[in-house]
């Protein structure tokens, strides 16, 4: 909790400490990596189940957007939400074959999914105008106000971020989060327990859509274009560094991931051309020394200093 | 008609032994340490790249640069046991997966490094020309490696059944607590199995730098593809990866000769699905891992 | 160390805005390219071109007396890495901008190229950014368009090679797909449609398949457009398959370093569009032995072009100052300049290159074939 | 030939056995006895260095083998036969044996080819079986393999842990008759945890009787089964 | 008085080999039914058939006059049957008083909704079971591990947790699967009080168990299986009587009641 608040004051006061565009749109990509890897947690992290199709819930997201918002002219917010319906919908209809499938099978399922989710966005052409990309997407208007200023768009963010990680906080703390943590750690078990894994599967799936979803509309009106190249497997990858090296299966690990994911390989281009080396060795190293990711570290060491007490 | 049907065939073919060499090796960890590999990809890029430098760069014929290859690959493979994996021997599997991640982001920007950002390639062992029988054009190199594949396979099968170290191998992925009963060394035992991971990557990296052509992102696309067919065939089941390999080649061409070349890879991943709703354990979900 | 270094960061930026008033003893040029990842290699010759210019203006004593540095940010081939790198350099104050070649990564910062209004060039082809379209004030284009060169090959096939059954044979891509459309056009008004039109995944190696359905629509003349390793491919299986068609490919076909890949004898006969053949003319001689001695490869017209677009901004700036601004509008006046790998017209337009021009691969080299206007 | 010396062993937090000390002699059966949980099995993989001990000394001919790890240990002498068997499913019968050899196999005269024959001899059922795979083979066939592998070793003792265990009566009374008759053709020893008690008490020459992790009684066979401690382990007082 | 729980026929088969062979019993509330049997007598089958995790091919299961036929594990749980596991199956993600609010998950009802915005009607009922899981984690005696994480406790507290876990879902009929197993004589001691407390309460109890001072000392009946066959049933002076019984524990034939 007390990390928690720390890390809020940090975001909320950062814009004090950043000037230029260039650190504000690493922020930005850090603030909706953030929805997308909590998102994913959910799955990963809390539910134990490996997916590698989100970043087709995330593609829809921002294309569900985007159409409604440039094709249709209808507001921000009706698109945003419209996108997180969509992707949250999307999410349920994966999770119910997923459910017969377990483990590395289910990984090869979402995979594969994903990649027809994919090329299916770029074969629709009059609608997503394919392989050449969605331009011209409008910056975030709510209620008249344009979120214009990198700043502005940072605080927007900010703040879907905020609400996005107080309800997995939220959610945690209630009887789903059990549940999910239950069946990651004993599918048997939990059902024994009573508790609906069958059930409890679809809502994580369908959750952690919806933050996909939130996520892309997000992503698509503050990059102002949006192409199916960008919705890779190399980005699922990077989303499941992104959760492990954080932390696995807690509220702010994957806040820490996406953080330290965006930015480090900024940060790190002081040692020129051998940044993406340096990037990739502190990852290992991460695993090496840091198994539980770096909340799993935070959490040892907010415990060594209460035992005493 | 006839011929157009046998050439995509042995397109396929070809592109499904390539998927089945990569698969493979993809699955040698999976079954002998239950290591999922994602820096495999740049195992076989590091193939390629060797055998360019070997062959293109210092002169060395092609078989001796093939062989050098290999070996080098082998010790890569050793290294990585000692470096990566055996410091993360029992952790969570995802553990692994972030840490093979790490290393494969960090050898793939070394490559560009080490060898520059320009495309290489390889010549053949045969040239560039082919032979056409019947109206189905042969490429001999298409020919070598589906050839090497089958006999590869089945040396490999020799090896595993037929040899002391091989049964041992077998024994120590079927079950370690007996394994070591017998007397078996499975650290070893795995540090073998990495090595000849490692050496298969590097063999599929050379084969296929003449038609693949030699870039830091080549063993990307190739280890989805081996991962994919790994898993339709069955998780680390050998056969399964072999057979997986030629089903997921197989379908590509098909799909794209017959059906359409702008949907072939929705048709791959479509047909991936089915099978997998029909199939949850894949093709070939043997009750253990029969023959490894 | 995040937050001391973004203080500094910002304390630069400040310094830096107010030394923009007085005078800077030295003039940034930003790049954005990508020094790693899978564009690496396709982008490296405008590296080249461009490093060779500002050493070129260097040693003549830079612009107006100021030396020119050039920052070069890494994309790492990838999107929000393109957009990243175009802030980064942003940033630093540059008086021009030499951005990286994919339209993609273009068009995902090409609200921050309007917002910010620094002269930005591309080698970027697509039809998209033409400035009727998607284009902006500030954005040149050192390149042919390629409404253009798709359309120049076509003519080539049909008035040239006398094709009557032209196939398409193109990545599954926004390039691809821009090919793809201008054949089209371009056969329709002529009352013809393409004979078959393929397509095939950026990372796919064997396009057997598709060349086989090439084949059964009994084409000849095949247009293939892609990246350089999808001609590698394409080239090889065409020779494997026996086809006879006559084969035109796309400009990452006919690079010196693609065509070095090209199995020997291979791709012999085979066309291929370019901006411009640099060196072929004696004006440039010069010019691509220079390049030739000092990166020790052949050079192609992307190097020659991002040289231009370097030289063409030196020019503006000596004509009109350092200023932003001031730098777009004396480059929105240039027309029919002509530099070593093209001739640009920016009066009223981004597209600057007009150039086409078809060549032949001959023995393991490019010759001119033909040139399009 | 084995002394175990005051073993402690256990998992992570919880003690399993305490204070266990044993001996087999040259060529002795013993059996240990005791109910579902009593320690058997912790005590076999604390012999054979599955299980790191936590204290005490486990000796074999006189020599320490405390710390040895296990695959070190079946080449002094000692084979492990453990609890469900555990023949490598993927492999042969046959292929099973060969994985078995050790360098003591082939220091014994005749080498692989004796220990086969031998093996034939005992169990002819897996002669008939030889190019079977393992996991198709029933449990009596599998437990026959299960010794048959530990003899290919050319141990000088052999752990046997719960030999009966899901086997019919008919085939656990031929297995203990082929101990028995293992014993008295090469003198091998045997450490035997069963829960059966009558017929590890026929064939046993010695016998201890454990409870909640400790030995509660032990004797010749027929003093304890005249002493009701077997049944009181088993059925409560 | 009425059976809560009436076993009858069941069958279970794996492969070939026949688990389970036509196994019937009942239980009235408020009492305790000893499963005794050697190693490999279908007792854990036996469990597994009743929580739902296996399906048998015959035979029948009625919690209190309901068919329990092709019901998920989690419906049989909210039916009112909780059970233990024999290896341990505790969630070791999840902290010692978390792992007993999932015991109590088939009786919540709070929405996400409600969770999320934290609605009166949701604090109202994560209190109570919050104070029940305490309750019950007091009852157990690990009082004092509320907050600790599962791997603080030792082997013995974790079946005492698996216990209260059961327990939470205020189940009808109580499944143990070898409860005592690792624990020591006091703490089985202890065990024993708490399955006396709760059988007052009128909670019915199965307990596999192999020590059988334990079992001999806590339940009202014994039922005694081998090879999947039920060979004995009756009050634990009956069964230690029973010929057949001896005979399956101590070797012989196993088939000696045939």
């Amino acid at each position: 909790m007390r990390i928690g608040a720390g890390l809020l004051l940090l975001a909320v006061l950062l814009p004090l400490f950043i000037g230029n565009n260039y650190q504000l749109g690493i922020a930005h990509q850090a603030l909706i990596l953030i929805l997308l890897a909590s998102g994913y947690n959910l799955l990963l992290g809390f539910t134990g189940l490996v997916s590698f199709g989100h970043i087709a819930l995330f593609a829809i997201g921002a294309y569900t957007s985007a159409i409604l918002v440039v094709s249709y002219g209808l507001p921000f917010a009706v698109g945003l939400l419209a996108a997180a319906l969509l992707t949250g919908v999307a999410g349920v209809l994966i999770a119910i074959p997923a459910l017969r499938i377990k483990g590395h099978y289910l990984t090869l399922l979402t995979l594969a999914l994903g990649e027809v989710i994919r090329l299916a966005i770029r074969g629709m052409e009059s609608l997503t105008h394919g392989a050449a990309g969605f331009t011209g997407i409008p910056r975030p208007s709510v209620l008249g106000f344009t979120f214009r200023s990198g700043t502005e768009l940072y605080y927007l963010l900010l703040a879907c971020v905020v609400l996005g990680v107080l309800f997995i906080a939220r959610l945690e703390r209630s009887r789903f989060g059990r549940a999910f943590k239950a069946i990651r750690d004993g599918e048997t078990a939990a059902e024994v327990c009573g508790v609906d894994t069958a059930a409890m599967k679809v809502l994580a799936f369908g959750l952690s859509a919806v933050f996909a979803g939130v996520a892309g509309g997000l992503y698509a009106h503050t990059m102002r274009f949006i192409s199916p190249e960008f919705f890779s497997l190399s980005l699922t990858i990077t989303l499941l560094a992104m959760v492990l090296i954080g932390g696995r299966g807690t509220v702010l690990g994957p806040v820490v991931g996406a953080v330290l994911l965006t930015v480090l390989p900024e940060w790190l281009r002081f040692v020129k051309d051998y940044y993406l080396i340096v990037f990739g060795l502190a990852i290992w190293a991460c695993t090496m020394f840091l198994p539980q990711g770096l909340m799993g570290l935070a959490a040892s060491v907010v415990a060594r200093v209460r035992r005493p007490a | 008609m006839l011929q157009t049907l046998l050439q995509v065939a042995l397109t396929g073919a070809t592109m499904g032994c390539i998927y089945a060499l990569v698969a493979l090796g993809f699955t040698l960890t999976i079954a002998a340490a239950g290591v999922v590999n994602f820096a495999y990809s740049e195992w076989v890029t590091y193939g390629a790249y060797i055998g360019v430098t070997l062959v293109a760069v210092l002169g060395l014929p092609l078989w001796l640069g093939l062989l050098l290859t290999v070996m080098l690959c082998a010790v890569l493979g050793y290294g990585f046991q000692l470096v990566v994996f055996a410091p993360l021997e029992g952790k969570h599997f995802l553990t692994t997966v972030s840490a093979t991640i790490g290393v494969a982001l960090a050898m793939q920007a070394a490559a560009t490094l080490i060898w520059g950002p320009y495309a290489l390639t390889l010549p053949t062992f045969f040239g560039s020309g082919s032979l056409t029988i019947g109206g189905v054009a042969l490429f001999p190199h298409s020919l070598l490696i589906v050839g090497m594949t089958v006999v590869l396979i089945a040396a490999m099968q020799l090896a595993l059944t037929r040899t002391d170290i091989g049964l041992r191998l077998q024994a120590a992925a079927q079950d370690p607590v007996a394994a070591r009963l017998m007397g078996i060394p499975i650290r070893r035992m795995r540090t073998l199995a990495y090595c000849l991971s490692a050496a298969l990557a590097g063999l599929a990296g050379f084969m296929v730098a003449p038609l693949f052509v030699v870039t830091t992102t080549m063993g990307f696309g190739l280890m989805l593809k081996g991962f994919a067919a790994t898993i339709v065939g069955g998780w680390g089941s050998l056969k399964g990866a072999v057979l997986g390999g030629l089903a997921v080649g197989l379908i590509e061409a098909f799909g794209a000769a017959y059906l359409s070349s702008e949907y072939k890879d929705s048709i791959a991943f479509a047909m991936i699905v089915v099978v997998l709703l029909l199939r949850p354990s894949g093709l070939f979900p043997e009750r253990i891992a029969e023959k490894f | 160390m995040l937050m001391r270094r973004s203080v500094c960061l910002a304390g630069l930026l400040l310094a830096a805005t107010s030394l923009a008033a007085h005078a800077q003893s030295t003039l940034t040029l930003g790049m954005v390219i990508g020094t790693t990842g899978a564009f690496a290699g396709g982008e490296a010759p405008l590296v080249n071109g461009t490093k060779m210019a500002v050493a070129d203006l260097n040693a003549k004593g830079g612009i107006g007396g100021k030396q020119i540095t050039l920052v070069i940010e890494d994309t790492g081939s990838e999107q929000t890495g393109a957009v990243n790198a175009y802030n980064r350099i942003l940033a630093q104050n540059p008086v021009a901008i030499m951005n990286t070649t994919l339209s993609g990564f273009v068009l995902s910062q090409m609200g921050t190229i309007q917002d910010e209004g620094i002269a930005t060039f591309t080698g970027a082809a697509s039809a998209q950014l033409a400035p009727d379209k998607k284009g902006v004030e500030n954005l040149f284009r050192v390149r042919t368009s390629d409404s253009l060169v798709p359309t120049a090959a076509a003519k080539f096939a049909l008035d040239t090679l006398g094709a009557k059954r032209i196939a398409i044979l193109r990545a599954n891509s926004e390039y691809g797909n821009g090919w793809r459309s201008a054949i089209e056009a371009t056969l329709a008004a002529r009352g013809l449609k393409p004979a078959a039109s393929e397509s095939f995944e950026g990372a796919d190696r064997d396009v057997t398949p598709q060349l086989l359905r090439i084949k059964a629509a009994d084409a000849d003349v095949i247009i293939v457009a892609g990246d350089p390793p999808n001609h590698v491919v394409a080239v090889q299986q065409i020779k494997q398959l026996g086809l006879t068609a006559k084969v035109i490919l796309s400009n990452g076909g006919v690079l010196p370093t693609t065509v070095k890949l090209y199995q020997p004898g291979a791709a012999d006969g085979f066309y291929g569009t370019v901006d411009s053949v640099p060196g072929r003319d004696p004006a440039q001689a010069e010019w691509a032995a220079r390049y030739r001695k000092q990166f020790n490869i052949e050079p192609d017209y992307s190097a020659a072009e991002y040289y231009d677009g370097v030289m063409m901004v030196a020019a503006a700036i000596s004509k009109a100052g350092a200023d932003p601004k001031a730098v777009v509008k004396a480059l929105r006046t240039v027309a029919a300049y002509k530099g070593v790998g093209n001739i640009y017209t920016f009066a009223n337009k981004g597209d600057g290159g007009q150039g086409v021009a078809l060549v032949q691969i001959k023995g393991g080299v490019i010759d001119l074939a033909g040139s399009v206007q | 030939m084995l002394r175990i010396d005051g073993l402690c062993a256990g998992y992570d937090a919880s003690d399993v056995l305490h204070n266990i000390s044993l001996t087999v002699a040259a060529g002795q059966i013993v059996a240990v006895l005791g109910a579902n949980g009593a320690g058997k099995t912790t005590l076999m993989h604390a012999a054979s260095g599955l299980l790191r001990p936590r204290a005490g000394a486990v000796l074999l001919d006189g020599a320490p083998i405390t710390d040895l790890p296990a695959e070190r240990i079946v080449a002094r002498g000692l084979s492990h036969v453990p609890q469900g068997r555990r023949i490598f499913p993927g492999l042969t019968v046959q292929e099973n044996l060969m994985v078995a050899r050790t360098a003591a196999t082939y220091r014994a005269p005749g080498g692989f080819a004796a220990a086969l024959a031998e093996v034939r001899d005992l169990f002819p059922r897996l002669a008939e079986r030889r190019d079977q795979l393992g996991w198709s083979l029933s449990g009596g066939e599998q437990q026959m393999l299960a010794v048959a592998r530990a003899l290919v070793a050319r141990p000088k003792l052999i752990l046997l842990d719960e030999p009966s265990l899901g086997l019919a009566p008919l085939v656990f009374e031929a297995m203990f008759t082929a101990i028995a008759s293992i014993r008295a053709r090469s003198g091998i020893g045997f450490l035997i945890v069963e829960q059966n008690a009558e017929q590890a008490l026929r064939i046993a020459d010695y016998v201890y009787v454990m409870e909640l992790g400790r030995i509660v009684a032990a004797g010749l066979p027929a003093d304890l089964a005249q002493d009701k401690a077997i049944e009181r382990a088993y059925l409560g007082a | 008085m009425t059976a809560l729980l009436a076993v009858s026929g069941i069958r279970k088969v794996f492969g070939g080999l026949t688990a389970l062979d036509g196994v019937s019993f009942s239980l009235a509330a408020g009492q305790i039914l000893g499963l005794v049997g050697p190693n490999g007598s279908g007792k854990s089958t036996l469990l597994n058939v009743l929580s739902g995790i296996y399906t048998p091919e015959a035979g029948e299961v009625h919690l209190a006059g309901q068919s329990l036929r092709g019901r998920a594990p989690h419906q049989i749980a909210t039916a009112g049957l909780a059970r233990s596991f024999q290896n341990q199956q505790l969630f070791a993600g999840l902290s010692v008083v978390e792992n007993v609010l999932v015991g109590r998950a088939c009786r919540l009802r709070a929405g996400v909704l409600a969770s999320i915005f934290a609605t009166p009607r949701f604090r109202r009922e994560e209190a109570a079971a919050r104070q029940q899981a305490e309750d019950l984690l007091a009852l157990v005696g690990l009082g004092w591990a509320v907050g600790a994480s599962v791997q603080r406790l030792s082997y013995g507290q974790r079946r005492l947790l698996e216990i209260a876990r059961a327990l939470a879902s205020d189940p009808k009929v109580l499944l143990l699967d070898e409860p005592c197993a690792g624990l020591s004589q006091s703490e089985a001691n202890d065990l024993a009080h708490v399955i006396t407390r709760l059988k007052v309460n009128g909670l019915a109890v199965i307990v596999i168990e192999h020590n059988m001072r334990f079992v001999m000392g806590l339940v009202d009946r014994i039922v005694a299986l081998n090879f999947g066959q039920k060979i004995g049933e009756g009050t634990p002076a009956e069964i230690r009587a029973n010929p057949a019984v001896v005979a399956a524990y101590l070797g012989g034939s196993g088939h000696a009641a045939h």
